[in-house]
């Protein structure tokens, strides 16, 4: 694979930013976009603009079968059993919003717990936050390791006969770890408890096999995936959405609709409500084509191989202190350094090109849990190399003298 | 594209003066089927003897022409068929306006493949396809009496 | 205003579709876009792109800025009093899902009554479905009148001392009537009910100024107005948004989170959970440039000529039958055709190019009180022409030809 | 952009060796001040005497070297200070702040307002702005005893 070529399918890079080259790590926030994908998007407007599902005419028909298309398309690639099973959302976070609501309040009653982890994005904390307040359920954490993970036998220890439905992560958009997610659904389904999983970090990065997996819910989002803004996928098994209740209501939900009742559509309409984000779906069938032609083994190979070349180089400079230390870290690696804040490290950094993002990255109860207020992270996408890193540490450098460090 | 394969005049016919547009006395089997997209519907009705004979299919709904006339072709072709041979027209049927370029069946005749060929101008409409089958779907759920309403929306 | 040079700035007009020029005729499904619009996403990600809001790096903090720009000319298009009372959503429909939502469930109890009318959008029916289901609340519908319209005495003769909010649509989607939103409001205020107004198909065609029209809660949907897929707007008032709880729990709408309670973040981004449609935010600037560049008053001139002239031409046809006959009527023309079903008359059209809208138009309960399943639809952009009428009537006589009618 | 600016010699001071950083006994007035995006955090502590005259004003916080420098040089200035005055200070610094090239208050001498002037540099950091600011609405909060929690994230 060679990664001079594929950073060129990225015109974000043609150009200087504040007269240097851009060292973009920042890709955990969210991933630059090819070039294929954002001519995806103006073809679509320019030539064959038309609203989905609604109308006979020939631009709703071609869209609407672009749009299905790209259903299809993830539904392959992540390996789900069915395309029903792929419900478009507006981001992971309303995915996540999706199944707490619909599942929480089918299922879930008063003393009933959740079980997350101490790592988790606010994004699937505050959801479940709402049942906490709304129906008086509890929310249970499972504790990270000293290395940051979450072990397979930490969860084992969280779960109760109370128990009703586990949501966690499948990589920590913090320490990096990558967690057990197959042995965790295994072990939860022997009892008959549902897992969600957050595949935000994961799936850019990692090969995704739904059906291997075996999880009940899996939220994509689509941004940090070489995608569009504004979207987002929730993988949920047919009997899952089958069974719980819709979450929007509106136009392309129903089935029939009487003053005094309303009848719900059909699987995947019924949880898709509203007008959708017709483009950014249409575009995102280009992101899946683009991470096939390169091959998501290489992507994961490449990526694991920059994480390694920056954690060796950070380890080596002294005032760093890296943040995890998992036994297989995800594209991510989050540091301090005494004595300097994290905003003025970002800052400082920015000054060389070199986006990175500091604070608690939506994280608030691993950086208390660390007695950290914050962090700096710098994080990975296809298109970055060892070079990066190396301005990484250079301009880290740069810090320490502003501060006087040594 | 082509509108006059659509619009043939034996669709357009059956579209405005629908055959079996009644509902059978004493009826045993019936299954509702609807489109909400378009709000198409249909209420099929089955009189079916012991034999497993279809003595006697009619239907009630209302529907762009495409729907009505297939709805009013379909019934006029399984009357008198046996359950088993209604199933392997309707999966014949359906196999057509999905991919195949003719019908494969062996029970129905000649002239009448060709009357039902002509529902094949559909499949260049995709967005019309659903009309031409909810009849035959719902007329498979009649037959086996699942009382799950047809919706064309996810087929 | 010369429509022929506004025209050529939708490029969908510049290709054939299916051998013939476009006649878009569906407008009120989802607008084509403006070459600016496009070209405003198309730069953004080849030049600009990162995730608001959360990192310090330059390009995030230009692209928080391009954001927070987009509420603030939307704040001044709609004469909302302040910049905090915009809120982002993915369409109309999530924006009132998020009223009967977070109002709902604060505010209704069993027995208490909604009142919406006959003339709504599933979008403003489904989500209030929902709490009489939940909660046991009753929807009340004022009904038409003969000419499709929903006049102020019926508004009045439907609430009760149970009315806790109303409903109601701008414009209605079908019948074209503008409902009298302003005496509706104070008549409403009169008796403390808050007013909630469904905005899709007045917003692109009107212009708005919330603070004379006063209504509580006001719904966007940016795609009918020029604007990209995957965004709509919810105004509502501040004393409300800082009423009411937050809608989706995720990143950046937090204040605090600790493992046993979460704090809410100031507005308005206790309503903008998660990542948020950024490319589409900062295109739809774009948007209302463009429309203030020709000027909504020009537009709705322009517009309303065409309704007239499409209205008398269809009159003439014997054969047509109008929906609806209110006194000034809206963007739209809903007709039938005895003999023909709506879906052959699309179907034909379409193969002259010409691109209306088949069916419910998500108004089920209208067409169930006009006593019909399905209904033909025109609707007009800034972009269309009394010869796009004349085409759409050779079409429907062609429709009547192989129909055999007169 | 210029870092030299944002990071001068007596910000990197303040920032690492804060002034005041420490709890007022008796204190008779406070308030907390946070900013939720990088989780900075202030609470100020004030002794104001029956004439009005703040006696003493200490802090306690974490944050950035802007954001610790900003409370360490604000609270050695204010000191000493009567309440109408320490009022315009801070709506002159926050103006400078925002948009205006100089501080005008009659109040600081020379030397104290080129102290103050040294965080003028985070104006080209609109990110940062808040950082220099958080302490500054937290002293207002503080005064008026508004019991609010101040939250940069609306400023
Ligand atoms: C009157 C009306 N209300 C609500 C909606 C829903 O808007 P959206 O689909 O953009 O959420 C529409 C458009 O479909 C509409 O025409
Ligand atoms: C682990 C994790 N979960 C959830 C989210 C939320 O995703 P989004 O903001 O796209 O809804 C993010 C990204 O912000 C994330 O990193």
């Amino acid at each position: 694979m060679n990664i001079i070529d594929i950073k060129k399918e990225f015109p974000i890079f043609n150009n200087k930013v504040q007269n240097n080259d851009l060292v973009y790590l920042d890709s955990a926030n969210s991933s630059q976009k090819p070039l294929v994908v954002i001519d995806r998007i103006y073809d679509f407007y320019t030539k064959e603009f038309s609203n989905v599902g609604r109308s006979v005419h020939y631009l709703a028909v071609a869209a609407t079968n672009l749009y299905e298309n790209t259903r299809s398309s993830v539904q392959k690639y992540i390996n789900a059993k069915e395309k029903d099973e792929i419900v478009f959302t507006k981001g992971a976070t309303e995915a996540i919003n999706l199944v707490a609501s619909s599942f929480g309040h089918k299922y879930l009653k008063e003393g009933d717990e959740v079980l997350i982890t101490e790592l988790e994005h606010h994004s699937n904390y505050v959801p479940w936050h709402y049942l906490r307040k709304s129906i008086g359920i509890k929310i249970e954490f499972a504790e990270i390791n000293q290395e940051g993970e979450v072990t397979i036998d930490e969860i084992k220890k969280k779960i109760t006969p109370k128990t009703k439905i586990i949501a966690l992560t499948h990589l920590s958009n913090v320490t990096g770890a990558i967690l057990p997610i197959k042995e965790i659904t295994q072990l939860a389904h022997s009892k008959g408890i549902p897992v969600l999983v957050d595949g935000c970090q994961s799936a850019p990065h990692m090969k995704l096999d739904m059906q291997d997996l075996d999880c009940d819910f899996y939220a994509i989002s689509c941004h940090k995936m070489y995608g569009p803004t504004g979207l987002g996928i929730l993988y949920a098994k047919k009997k899952w959405l089958e069974d719980l209740p819709p979450y929007q209501g509106g136009g392309g939900m129903i089935n029939w609709v009487k003053k005094d009742d309303i009848g719900y559509g059909d699987l995947p309409n019924k949880y898709e409500a509203g007008t959708m984000a017709t483009a950014q779906v249409i575009a995102f069938n280009e992101s899946i084509k683009f991470i096939k032609k390169i091959g998501i083994e290489n992507i994961a190979k490449h990526e694991e191989e920059l994480i390694k070349y920056g954690e060796e180089i950070l380890k080596k400079n002294n005032s760093v202190k890296l943040i995890g230390n998992p036994k297989k870290r995800g594209a991510v690696l989050s540091f301090t350094i005494d004595g300097i804040h994290p905003h003025d490290i970002a800052t400082i950094l920015d000054e060389d090109g070199v986006a990175i993002r500091a604070g608690h990255h939506c994280c608030q109860v691993l950086h208390d849990k660390l007695d950290l207020t914050a962090s700096a992270r710098a994080s990975v996408g296809v298109y970055n190399t060892t070079e990066d890193f190396d301005k990484l540490n250079l301009s880290i450098n740069k810090c320490k003298k502003i501060f006087n460090l040594k | 594209m082509n509108l006059k394969e659509l619009y043939q005049e034996i669709i357009l016919d059956h579209g405005k003066n629908p055959r079996n547009l009644r509902k059978t006395e004493n009826f045993n089997k019936d299954a509702k089927g609807h489109n909400p997209l378009c709000g198409d519907k249909v209420h099929i009705y089955l009189k079916i003897n012991e034999n497993k004979k279809i003595e006697d299919i009619s239907f009630e709904g209302q529907g762009c022409a495409i729907s009505m006339a297939s709805a009013s072709i379909m019934t006029d072709l399984v009357k008198g068929k046996e359950e088993f041979e209604v199933k392997e027209i309707v999966s014949d049927f359906l196999d057509m306006i999905k991919e195949k370029d003719k019908l494969n069946n062996k029970i129905l005749h000649d002239d009448d493949k060709t009357k039902l060929m002509c529902l094949s101008g559909v499949k260049q409409y995709p967005m019309r396809v659903k009309c031409a089958t909810l009849s035959w779907h719902t007329l498979t759920s009649a037959i086996n009496n699942s009382q799950e309403e047809i919706n064309t929306e996810s087929n």
